[in-house]
C-alpha cells in the first residue's frame, strides 16, 4: 500500500537549534508512535522526512521545494517553524496547494481563511498572545479597572516576529488606559544592558513582555535579574518559553513566567505511549524519555497531532490513501478537534480543543500562563481565551490589506 | 608604546561628547530620563560590556597582528573552545581538567590549521587569506557540534551575577562585569608586556608586513604561526569562558564575533591596547546612545550605531585609534 | 591541441578588443546561453527552476554587484546586504504607491534608488581602506536593515514590516511575481536581466572606467598621480555596484520570494555575497558566476547527497558534514588555486592549449 | 658636446623647503626646466630626488617655496591635477597596476583623453567602442616604439625588473604628456637595457619635444643624455649646471660621485 | 669549477615551475666554492632571481616549485628545508626590490635580520655597530618606519639586515640597485671585506655587470632560464660578446649613450 509522505522542516543545526531540537524530536516521535500504534493512519503508513533548514530562509525554501512533491502525494502540509520561511513560502503555497500550518507563529491575519485560504494559524497568535497576556495581568491587578496607569513594557525581537505584538498592545493600552512602551533588541540579542538599564533602573515597569528569540531570551532573563526586575512580573510569549532557554539562565529565571499555547510536562496519555511504545523499544528521537516533557516537545507533538487529524478527517472524506495538500487543506478548513477526541488520544489537558471553518483559521486561541520553577514549567493559570471580536476585527484589516497588494479576491464562505 | 597627540584630542573629544550629548538631550527632550547616577550607571556599564567585546576583539588583532591574516574564525573558535570545554566537562573530566584539556586542543588546532592552511597559503594577499579563515569557520561550526551536539550547555564557574549597589546604593554595577573585566585586563596587560618585550613580538610584526621577506631572513614562520594562533585559541577560550557563562554555551556565541569587529577598527586591528580602548569607546558609546538618545529614533539602534561610531573614529584616523599607520609612498 | 588561438589572427584592434577572442570560448559561451534559454526551462523541474537556478541567478547578480565594488574597484564592502534591502524595499514602495509601473520600470528605478545610496555609503571609502573599509560598510549594513524595520513608511505600516510583492506581468497574463507566475517565467526573465547585465558589467570593465577601477585597486596612489580622480571613481564603483546589487534585491524580493522582512537580507547575506566573488574569483565576471554557483549549489548538493547515495543519515548530522565538507572544500580550492575558481578555470584552458604537453 | 637649443623656462621651482616632523628633506631649493630640456637630477641615496619629483607631482606640499609651472604658480594642488596639466611620471619603486596587462596600464594612461560617459561605456557602442580603438591605435605606436609588442597581454606583475620599467615609461608616455619625470628608470638594468631605455628617451624628448626630468644614478647616463644637472645632498642643493662642469665640482665629488668616477 | 672538488654549494640541474604551468628554470646548475664570490649575469628576466630563489627557498612563497634536480649546501641537500632552516645553516638572500618591513623602523629591520642568531645581545649589538659603520646614513634614519624612508635607504636596509645574520653565505640580488655611485663601490668593497676577513661566500645576481665582474672569480651568464656561459670572471670579461652585451664596449671602445643605434641586431646565444 502507498505510504503518507510527511515533510517536516526543522531545525536541529544553527544558533536556534537548542529550541529546534525538542520541537523535531516531539514531532517525529508522535508520528512514529502512531505508526508503532496503529500502522499510521487507518492503515496507511505514515513516512516522515525531516529537512534542516537551520532557521534559515534560503535553506527552509529549498526544503520547502525539495519535499513538496516527495511520495505519491507530495507533502500534505508544511510547517515551516520560521517566520521569516513562512512569508517565504506565502506565494508558493497557493501556486502549489499546499496548506501551509503555523501554530502560534507566522500571520497573525492567516486566521481569515477568505484571504489565505491556504494558510492555518490554530492553535494561537501572536496578537492573541498579547491580549492573553494582558488579560493575565489585569487579573493579577484584580481586574481591568486596575490596569489605568500602570506600565507595561515590552522587549522585543527587532524583526517581523517580535514587532507582531505591538499593534495590539497599542490598541489596549488605549482601551485600559495603561502605559505601554516598546523596547527593541536587535538581532541576534547578545547584549541588552542598556535595554534592562532603561526598563529597570529608570522606568521601572510594574510588567514586562517579552517576544524574544533564542539566546536573547536567556540574556534579557539574566539582565533582568542583574537590575533586579522581579520576575514574577516578567512574561514572555510562547516562543521565549522554551526550556532550553531557562537552562542558561540558571537560577536568575526561577519565577519567570510564559505564556504556553500547550500544556506542560510529561503526565499525559500520549506521553506514557511514547515512552512504551518507542523510548522503551530503543526508538525515540530525543536524547532520552526525560526529555519528552519539554515545552517544545510538546509543541513538536501538537503539529504532529493537528497534521494527523487533518489527514483523518481528509480521509474520512476522500478515501484511506495518502492525502494531497488539496485535500488537506480541504481538511483543515473543517478541522475539529474535541475534547473527547483529545481524551481519546490521551492530550486533554495536553492541548486546547480546535474548530475551525473556512473563515476562521485560528479556532478559539487560547493559551495558559505557566511559570518556571528552576526545573521546569508549572501550569498557574487555566486557558486564557482572547478577546476575539476584537482580534477578528484586527485579523480582517490586515488581511483586507494583504489582499488589495497581491490582488486578491477573498473568497466567498457560505 | 608611543601615544601621538591626536590620538589624546580624539579622545578628549569623545569623552566630551559622551558627557555632553546625553545630558543636552536630556535637558532638551522631555522623553529622556537624565539624571547623573543613571548617567554614570550606563556609563560603567557599557564599560564593562566594552570589555567582553575586548575579550573578543583581542583574538583578532592577535593573529591580525603577527600575520595580517583577519581570522573570520575567531567567533567560531570561541565557540568551538566553549564547546569543548562544556563538553569534557559533561562527560565527567573535573573543571580544572577539563580546561587544560581545551586549552591542549586549541593548541592542536592551531597546529593543524598552521599545517592544512596557513602554510599552503603563505605570501598571499589578505582577502584570501581572510577567506580561507572562513572555510575553516565552517568547518569548526559543524565539527564541534558534530563532536558535542546542538544543545544549549550551562557553562557555570560560580562567578556571581548579582546586582551590586555602590556609591551609597545610588550605582548598580554587575558583579559578573567586573570580574569580566577584571580577567581581561590581566589577559591585554600580559599580551601588550609579551608583544612589547620579546624578540618574538618584534617577529611576528614581520611577518604581518612581507611574508617573504620574513622568511628570508630565517623567521619560522610555522612556530609563529601555531604560536599565534594557539595564544588566539587561549583567548578564545577565556572569551568562550566568560560569554559562555553568561548565555550558555550554544552556536550562537560565535555570533558575538559581529559585536567585536567595531571594538577592532575602532581600536586598530593591530593593537592590543587598542582592543582594549576600543572596547571601552564602543561599550560606553553604544549603552549611552541606547538609554540616552535612541528613544527619540525608535530604539534597537545598539548594532549599527556601534558601528558608526567607530566609522566616525576612522574618517579622523583611517587605521583606527592605535593601528599602525597605513604607509602610501611613491 | 583542439583548444588555441593558433591560426587566427585578428586583423582588426575591433576584434581583438571583442570579449571572447577565441573562437572556441565564442562557441563555448553561445552553446552556454542557449542551454540556459533553452535547455534548462524545458528540463528542469520546478524545484530545480525555482529553487536553484533562480536564487543562483538573482545572488550571482548580486555577486556581479559586489565584484564591481570589490574585484574590480578595491574597495572592500560588507553592505551588500543592505543595498539588496534597499532595492527590495524601493520596489516595493515604487510598486504599491504607483501600481501601473511597469515590472520593468519598478526594478530598473529601484536599482537606481539603491545607487544613490550606494553613493552616499561610498564616501567614507576615500579615507578608509582594506578591511577598515570592510567594518565600515558593516554600519551601512546594519543601518539599513534597522531603518527598514523601524519604519513603518517602507513596509506601508504593515504590522509585522513585512513586505510582499504585488502580481505584476510583463505583459499581458505573462506574471512573473505573484503566486499565479509560473517558475518558466520567472527564471527566463531574470536570466535575461541577468545576462544583459553581465554584458554591461563586461563592457564597463573593459571600458576606461574599468580600468580606471583596476588602477585604484591596484595602486590608488599612482593612479591619481596619473590623472585618475579618487572620489568619482570610487563613487561610481560604489554606484553601479549598488545598482546591481538593488536590483538583486528587487528581483529576490519580487520574483523570488515574493514576501520578505528585511532580515532577508542581514549581515550573513553580504558575508555569503562576498565568498562568492572571493571563492569564485576577484575582478572577474565569470567568477562571480562560479562562485554563486559553489557557494548556492555546493550546499544543496551535499545536503542531498546522502539521500542519493541512499544512505539514512539524520538531518543534523548532514548538516554537520555538509558544513564541515562545505569549509573543507572552501579551503581546498583556495589552496589549488588562491585567486579563486575564474582562475583556475583559465589555467585549465592554458593547460589545454598546451596539451599534449605538459609545459 | 653636441649643441642643443633650450627653449623657454616651463617649470620654476623656487625656495622649496620640505619637512617630515623634525626630518629635513628639501632645503630651499631652486631650479628651474626649460622647455625641451632633459633635466637631471642627481644625489646621494636619501637626498630628497624623489621628494622633490613628488612636490613638482603635487605628492607632497612643501612648507616653502613655490612652483610656477607655464607661468602659474600655484599653491597646494591635488594629485590627479598635475596629470591634467601634462605632467606624467615614472617611479623609482614600480608603481603599475599589478592585475592588469601591459596594454590596459598603458591605456589607463590615456584616461584623461577619454571622453565617453559611463553609460556609453557599458552600453559599447558608437561612441565609446570608436573611441576605444582610437586610443588602442594610440597605444599600439607606443607599444611599437617602445618594443613590448610580445607582453602586450601579459599581466604585468609577472614581468621581469626590467620589462616593468619600460611598461611603465610607456602609461607615462600614452598621457602624451608635455613633462615628463623619470624616477631612476634604469636602475636593475644591464648595458644593453639601459642603452634601449636611453634610446627611448632621447626619442622621446626629440620626436615629441617632451622635457624630461631625469633621476638616475648611473653617472654615464647623466652625463650622455642630460642638458643640466641639479646635484642635491641632504636636502641642500649642491651644484647646478652642465653636466662637464657639475662632474669637475668638487664638493660633488666628495658628496655623491667618489673617485673611480 | 671543475678543479674545486668539494663545492660548497651546488645546484645540480634544476628545473622551476611557477603556478604550475610556466616553466621558468630549464635545468640550471653552478656551483659556489668555499670562500668564493660568484657572479649570475644575464639579462632581464633571464632567471637569475628564480635561482636565488630556489636556493634559499622562498619559491613556495611565489607558488613556485623546483620540480627537478638537487641543491647542496656543504654537501647536504637543502631543497626540502624551510626556508628558515636554510638560514639557520647560513645561506642569508638579500631579495630583489629591497622587501624592508615597512612598519617597523630600520633599527627594528636590522635587528630581524638577527632572529636566528643564539650568541646574545651583545654580539647582536656589535653587528649592528658594524652595519651602521658601513651604512652611516641608516644610522641617521635607524628610528624612522622603513616604508618612508628613500629607494636607496631600504636598500642598504636589506643588505644590513642580511648581513646581520652572520651568514656563511650571501645570495646578493641586485644589491646595486638604486644605490649611489659612490655606495656601490662601497657594497662590492663591504662584500669583499666579508669575503676575506670572514671568509664568506657570495651568489650575486648583478645587473651592473661592469663591477660584478671586477669583484667576483667566477661567472655564469645565464638566459631564457638556462646557463649558457661561464668561466673565470677575468676571461668572461675578456669575451667579445659579453663586453658588447653586459659591458656595453664594443670594438671601437666605450660609447655614449647618445649614440646608441636605433636597431641592433641583438646577438643571442640561444634564440
Ligand atoms: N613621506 C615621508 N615621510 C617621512 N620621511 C620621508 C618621506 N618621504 C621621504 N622621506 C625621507 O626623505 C629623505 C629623502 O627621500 P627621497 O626618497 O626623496 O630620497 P632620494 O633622493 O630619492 O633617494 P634615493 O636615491 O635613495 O631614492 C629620505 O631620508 C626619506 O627617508
Ligand atoms: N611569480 C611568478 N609567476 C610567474 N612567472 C614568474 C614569476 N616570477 C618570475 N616569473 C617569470 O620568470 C622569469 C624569470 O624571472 P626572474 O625574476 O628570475 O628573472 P631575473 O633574471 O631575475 O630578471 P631581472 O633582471 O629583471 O630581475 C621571468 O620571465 C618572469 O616573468
Ligand atoms: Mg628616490
Ligand atoms: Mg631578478
Amino acid at each position: 500500500a502507498d505510504n503518507q509522505f510527511i515533510g517536516s522542516l526543522v531545525y536541529r543545526t544553527g544558533p536556534y537549534a537548542p529550541g529546534g531540537i525538542p520541537w523535531a524530536d516531539g514531532f517525529a516521535d508522535y508520528i512514529e508512535l502512531l505508526n508503532a500504534k496503529d500502522g499510521g493512519i487507518n492503515g496507511v503508513k505514515l513516512e516522515l522526512e525531516e529537512c534542516d533548514t537551520a532557521y534559515n530562509t534560503d535553506k527552509g525554501v529549498e526544503c520547502y521545494e525539495r519535499l513538496k512533491n516527495k511520495g505519491s502525494t507530495g507533502m500534505p502540509a508544511v510547517m515551516p517553524l520560521s517566520t521569516g520561511i513562512t512569508y517565504a513560502l506565502l506565494d508558493r503555497v497557493v501556486a502549489d496547494k499546499i496548506p501551509l500550518i503555523t501554530s502560534g507563529y507566522g500571520r497573525a491575519d492567516g486566521a481569515d481563511g477568505r484571504v489565505f485560504p491556504y494558510v492555518f494559524v490554530p492553535p494561537a497568535t501572536y496578537w492573541g498572545g498579547a491580549d492573553i497576556a494582558i488579560h493575565y495581568i489585569a487579573g493579577e491587578e484584580g481586574g481591568y479597572g486596575n490596569l489605568k496607569g500602570k506600565k507595561i513594557a515590552l522587549v522585543y525581537h527587532d524583526s517581523a516576529y517580535g514587532k507582531e505584538p505591538i499593534k495590539t498592545l497599542q490598541a489596549l493600552a488605549s482601551q485600559h488606559g495603561f502605559e505601554f512602551s516598546e523596547f527593541p533588541v536587535p538581532h541576534p540579542g547578545l547584549e541588552q544592558k542598556a535595554t534592562w538599564l532603561k526598563i529597570g533602573r529608570q522606568l521601572r515597569p510594574d510588567y514586562v513582555l517579552m517576544w524574544g528569540w533564542g539566546v536573547m531570551n536567556a540574556t534579557a532573563i539574566k539582565e533582568a535579574a542583574a537590575v533586579g526586575f522581579p520576575r514574577e512580573k516578567f512574561i514572555g510569549v510562547w516562543w521565549s518559553g522554551n526550556d532550553a532557554d531557562m537552562v542558561p539562565a540558571g537560577d536568575a529565571a526561577m519565577g519567570y513566567k510564559s505564556l504556553q499555547f500547550n500544556g506542560v510536562g510529561s503526565d499525559f496519555g500520549v506521553h506514557q505511549q511514547i515512552k512504551s511504545e518507542l523510548y522503551a523499544k530503543g526508538k525515540g528521537s530525543a536524547k532520552s524519555a526525560d526529555n519528552t516533557g519539554e515545552v517544545a516537545y510538546n509543541r513538536g507533538i501538537q503539529s504532529a497531532f493537528i497534521l494527523t487529524e487533518a489527514l483523518r478527517t481528509a480521509m474520512a472524506e476522500f478515501g484511506n490513501k495518502p492525502m494531497t495538500g488539496e485535500q488537506v487543506a480541504w481538511a483543515m478548513d473543517r478541522l475539529d478537534i474535541t475534547e473527547a477526541r483529545l481524551k481519546e488520544v490521551g492530550a486533554d489537558g495536553l492541548f486546547d480543543p480546535i474548530k475551525l471553518n473556512c473563515a476562521d483559521h485560528q479556532g478559539k486561541g487560547r493559551a495558559k500562563v505557566t511559570q518556571w520553577d528552576g526545573k521546569q514549567w508549572q501550569p498557574i493559570s487555566d486557558w486564557i481565551e482572547p478577546n476575539s471580536t476584537m482580534l477578528r476585527a484586527m485579523y480582517e484589516e490586515s488581511a483586507a490589506q494583504y489582499a488589495k497588494e497581491k490582488g486578491i479576491t477573498p473568497r466567498d464562505c457560505k | 608604546m608611543r601615544i601621538e597627540k591626536e590620538v589624546i584630542y580624539i579622545f578628549l573629544a569623545t569623552l566630551f561628547l559622551m558627557v555632553a550629548i546625553p545630558w543636552s538631550v536630556g535637558q532638551l527632550s522631555k522623553d529622556i530620563f537624565f539624571e547623573w547616577p543613571f548617567f554614570f550607571e550606563v556609563a560603567i556599564g557599557g564599560l564593562l560590556a566594552g570589555v567582553m567585546y575586548s575579550l573578543v576583539a583581542l583574538g583578532f588583532v592577535l593573529i591580525f597582528k603577527a600575520s595580517g591574516v583577519f581570522n573570520f574564525a575567531q567567533g567560531a573558535m570561541v565557540l568551538f573552545s566553549a564547546l569543548t570545554l562544556v563538553g569534557l566537562n559533561e562527560r565527567g573530566l573535573p573543571m580544572w581538567l577539563a580546561i587544560i584539556v581545551t586549552l591542549a586542543v586549541m593548541l592542536l588546532l592551531a597546529i593543524v590549521i598552521e599545517r592544512v592552511v596557513l602554510r599552503s597559503l603563505v605570501n598571499q594577499e589578505h582577502i584570501i587569506l581572510f577567506m580561507a579563515t572562513i572555510g575553516i569557520t565552517y568547518f569548526l561550526d559543524g565539527f564541534g557540534q558534530t563532536l558535542w551536539g546542538s544543545e544549549v550547555k550551562i557553562l557555570d564557574l560560580g562567578i556571581p551575577n548579582s546586582p551590586g549597589l555602590y556609591f551609597d546604593g545610588r550605582i548598580l554595577i554587575n558583579d559578573f562585569d567586573l570580574v569580566a573585566a577584571l580577567i581581561a585586563g590581566i589577559l591585554v596587560i600580559s599580551l601588550a608586556l609579551f608583544f612589547q618585550y620579546t624578540r618574538i613580538g618584534r617577529a611576528l610584526r614581520a611577518v604581518a608586513d612581507d611574508h617573504q621577506a620574513a622568511l628570508s631572513v630565517g623567521i619560522p614562520l610555522k612556530h609563529i604561526w601555531v604560536i599565534v594562533w594557539a595564544v588566539a585559541g587561549i583567548v578564545a577560550l577565556v572569551a568562550g569562558i566568560m560569554w559562555g557563562s553568561k548565555l550558555g554555551v550554544q552556536f550562537s556565541l560565535a555570533l558575538i564575533a559581529l559585536k567585536a569587529l567595531p571594538v577592532l577598527i575602532l581600536g586598530g586591528f593591530t593593537s592590543v591596547p587598542g582592543a582594549i580602548v576600543g572596547g571601552l569607546i564602543i561599550g560606553a558609546g553604544e549603552k549611552l546612545a541606547e538609554v540616552f538618545v535612541a528613544p527619540l529614533i525608535g530604539g534597537g539602534i545598539e548594532d549599527w550605531f556601534a558601528y558608526m561610531l567607530a566609522l566616525a573614529f576612522l574618517v579622523f584616523r583611517p587605521q583606527g585609534l592605535f593601528g599602525e599607520k597605513i604607509i602610501e609612498r611613491v | 591541441m583542439l583548444y588555441r588561438e593558433a591560426g587566427e589572427f585578428k586583423s582588426t584592434y575591433r576584434a581583438d578588443q571583442a570579449i571572447l577572442t577565441i573562437r572556441q570560448d565564442r562557441w563555448f559561451m553561445w552553446a552556454l546561453l542557449v542551454v540556459a534559454f533553452l535547455v534548462i526551462p524545458l528540463v528542469s523541474s520546478e524545484y530545480w527552476l525555482g529553487t536553484i537556478m533562480l536564487p543562483f541567478l538573482i545572488l550571482a547578480l548580486a555577486a556581479l554587484g559586489l565584484n564591481v565594488l570589490t574585484g574590480y574597484a578595491g574597495q572592500l564592502s560588507l553592505g551588500t546586504g543592505g543595498f539588496m534591502a534597499t532595492g527590495a524595499f524601493a520596489a516595493y514602495k515604487l510598486a504599491t504607491a504607483f501600481p501601473e509601473l511597469h515590472i520593468l520600470v519598478v526594478i530598473l528605478m529601484s536599482g537606481g534608488i539603491t545607487a544613490g545610496v550606494g553613493l552616499l555609503f561610498g564616501i567614507p571609502s576615500l579615507r578608509i581602506k582594506g578591511f577598515y573599509l570592510a567594518v565600515a560598510t558593516l554600519a551601512s549594513q546594519f543601518f539599513l536593515i534597522w531603518m527598514f524595520n523601524k519604519f513603518g513608511w517602507f513596509t506601508n505600516y504593515s504590522s509585522s514590516g513585512v513586505i510582499s510583492a504585488p502580481p505584476m506581468s510583463l505583459f499581458g497574463d505573462n506574471f512573473v511575481t505573484g503566486p499565479y507566475a509560473t517558475p518558466e517565467a520567472k527564471y527566463l526573465f531574470t536570466l535575461t536581466l541577468v545576462v544583459l547585465f553581465a554584458l554591461m558589467t563586461k563592457n564597463l570593465v573593459r571600458s576606461n572606467i574599468g580600468r580606471e577601477w583596476m588602477a585604484v585597486r591596484d595602486m590608488d596612489i599612482a593612479a591619481e598621480i596619473i590623472g585618475i580622480k579618487m572620489l568619482p571613481t570610487k563613487l561610481k564603483a560604489f554606484g553601479y555596484s549598488s545598482f546591481l546589487c538593488g536590483i538583486a534585491g528587487a528581483l529576490w524580493a519580487f520574483v523570488y520570494t515574493g514576501s520578505v522582512e528585511p532580515l532577508a537580507f542581514d549581515v550573513n547575506r553580504s558575508f555569503q555575497i562576498l565568498f562568492m566573488i572571493i571563492i569564485g574569483g576577484l575582478g572577474s565576471i565569470m567568477g562571480a558566476f562560479l562562485g554563486a554557483a559553489f557557494i548556492v549549489l555546493l550546499p544543496i548538493f551535499l545536503s542531498n547527497a546522502p539521500h542519493w547515495f541512499g544512505l539514512n543519515i539524520a538531518v543534523d548530522m548532514i548538516s554537520h558534514i555538509e558544513f564541515m565538507v562545505f569549509g573543507a572544500l572552501i579551503i581546498f580550492f583556495l589552496i589549488v588555486e588562491p585567486h579563486g575558481l575564474a582562475r583556475l578555470w583559465q589555467l585549465l584552458k592554458e593547460k589545454l592549449r598546451l596539451w599534449p604537453f605538459p609545459y | 658636446m653636441h649643441e642643443r637649443k633650450l627653449g623657454e623656462v616651463v617649470l620654476r621651482v623656487e625656495g622649496i623647503s620640505l619637512s617630515f616632523g623634525a626630518m629635513r628633506v628639501l632645503n630651499n631649493i631652486s631650479f628651474d626646466v626649460r622647455q625641451g630640456e632633459i633635466r637631471s637630477i642627481i644625489g646621494p641615496n636619501g637626498a630628497g630626488k624623489s621628494s622633490m619629483l613628488n612636490v613638482i607631482n603635487g605628492v607632497y606640499h612643501p612648507q616653502q617655496g613655490t612652483i610656477t609651472y607655464r607661468g602659474v604658480t600655484r599653491d597646494q594642488m591635488k594629485v590627479h591635477h598635475a596629470a591634467a596639466q601634462g605632467i606624467a611620471r615614472t617611479f623609482q619603486n614600480i608603481a603599475l597596476f599589478k592585475g592588469m596587462s601591459t596594454l590596459d596600464n598603458i591605456m589607463t594612461g590615456r584616461n584623461l583623453k577619454i571622453k565617453s560617459n559611463m553609460l556609453q561605456q557599458a552600453i559599447y557602442w558608437g561612441k565609446a567602442q570608436k573611441e576605444e580603438i582610437e586610443h588602442r591605435k594610440k597605444v599600439e605606436e607606443i607599444i611599437d616604439f617602445l618594443e613590448i609588442q610580445a607582453i602586450r597581454k601579459t599581466p604585468v606583475g609577472k614581468l621581469p625588473y626590467g620589462m616593468q620599467k619600460r611598461v611603465e615609461l610607456g602609461r607615462a608616455l600614452a598621457a602624451e604628456p608635455e613633462l615628463l619625470l623619470l624616477d631612476e628608470p634604469m636602475a636593475g638594468m644591464n648595458v644593453e637595457e639601459k642603452e634601449d631605455m636611453c634610446r627611448f628617451v632621447l626619442d622621446i624628448n626629440d620626436e615629441f619635444g617632451t622635457t624630461i626630468v631625469l633621476i638616475e644614478h648611473d653617472m654615464g647616463v647623466v652625463m650622455d643624455l642630460s642638458d643640466r644637472v641639479v646635484v642635491l645632498d641632504y636636502g641642500l642643493q649642491l651644484a647646478d649646471g652642465p653636466p662637464d662642469e657639475v662632474r669637475a665640482n668638487q664638493a660633488v665629488i666628495d658628496a655623491y660621485l667618489g673617485v673611480s668616477n | 669549477m671543475t678543479e674545486n672538488g668539494n663545492a660548497f654549494l651546488k645546484i645540480n640541474n634544476i628545473e622551476v615551475i611557477y603556478d604550475h604551468v610556466i616553466l621558468v628554470l630549464k635545468g640550471v646548475s653552478l656551483e659556489v666554492p668555499q670562500g668564493g664570490i660568484v657572479a649570475l649575469l644575464g639579462a632581464n628576466g633571464a632567471g637569475k632571481s628564480t635561482t636565488l630563489k630556489a636556493i634559499s627557498n622562498l619559491l613556495g612563497a611565489e607558488r613556485g616549485d623546483v620540480t627537478k634536480g638537487s641543491i647542496e649546501y656543504k654537501g647536504e641537500k637543502v631543497h626540502d628545508l624551510n626556508p628558515s632552516d636554510v638560514v639557520k645553516r647560513g645561506i642569508v638572500q638579500v631579495m630583489e626590490g629591497r622587501h624592508c618591513f615597512e612598519h617597523l623602523s630600520i633599527e627594528e629591520n636590522l635587528l630581524t635580520g638577527a632572529y636566528t642568531r643564539k650568541d646574545g645581545r651583545k654580539a647582536i649589538a656589535n653587528d649592528m655597530k658594524m652595519v651602521y659603520d658601513y651604512f652611516p646614513r641608516l644610522y641617521e634614519r635607524r628610528s624612522s618606519q622603513a616604508g618612508y624612508t628613500s629607494g636607496g635607504e631600504q636598500q642598504m636596509c636589506a643588505i644590513g639586515r642580511a648581513l646581520m645574520a652572520r651568514p656563511d653565505m650571501i645570495l646578493l640580488d641586485e644589491p646595486s640597485m638604486g644605490l649611489a655611485p659612490q655606495l656601490v663601490e662601497e657594497i662590492f668593497e663591504i662584500v669583499k671585506k666579508l669575503n676575506q676577513n670572514e671568509g664568506v661566500s657570495i651568489l650575486l645576481a648583478e645587473q651592473n655587470t661592469n663591477v660584478a665582474l671586477r669583484y667576483s672569480d667566477y661567472g655564469y651568464i645565464m638566459e631564457n632560464g638556462r646557463v649558457v656561459m661561464e668561466g673565470n670572471a677575468k676571461d668572461l670579461g675578456d669575451n667579445e660578446d659579453v663586453k658588447e652585451f653586459y659591458l656595453g664596449i664594443s670594438t671601437e671602445g666605450k660609447k655614449s649613450f647618445r649614440d646608441v643605434k636605433h636597431y641592433r641586431r641583438r646577438k643571442r646565444w640561444l634564440t
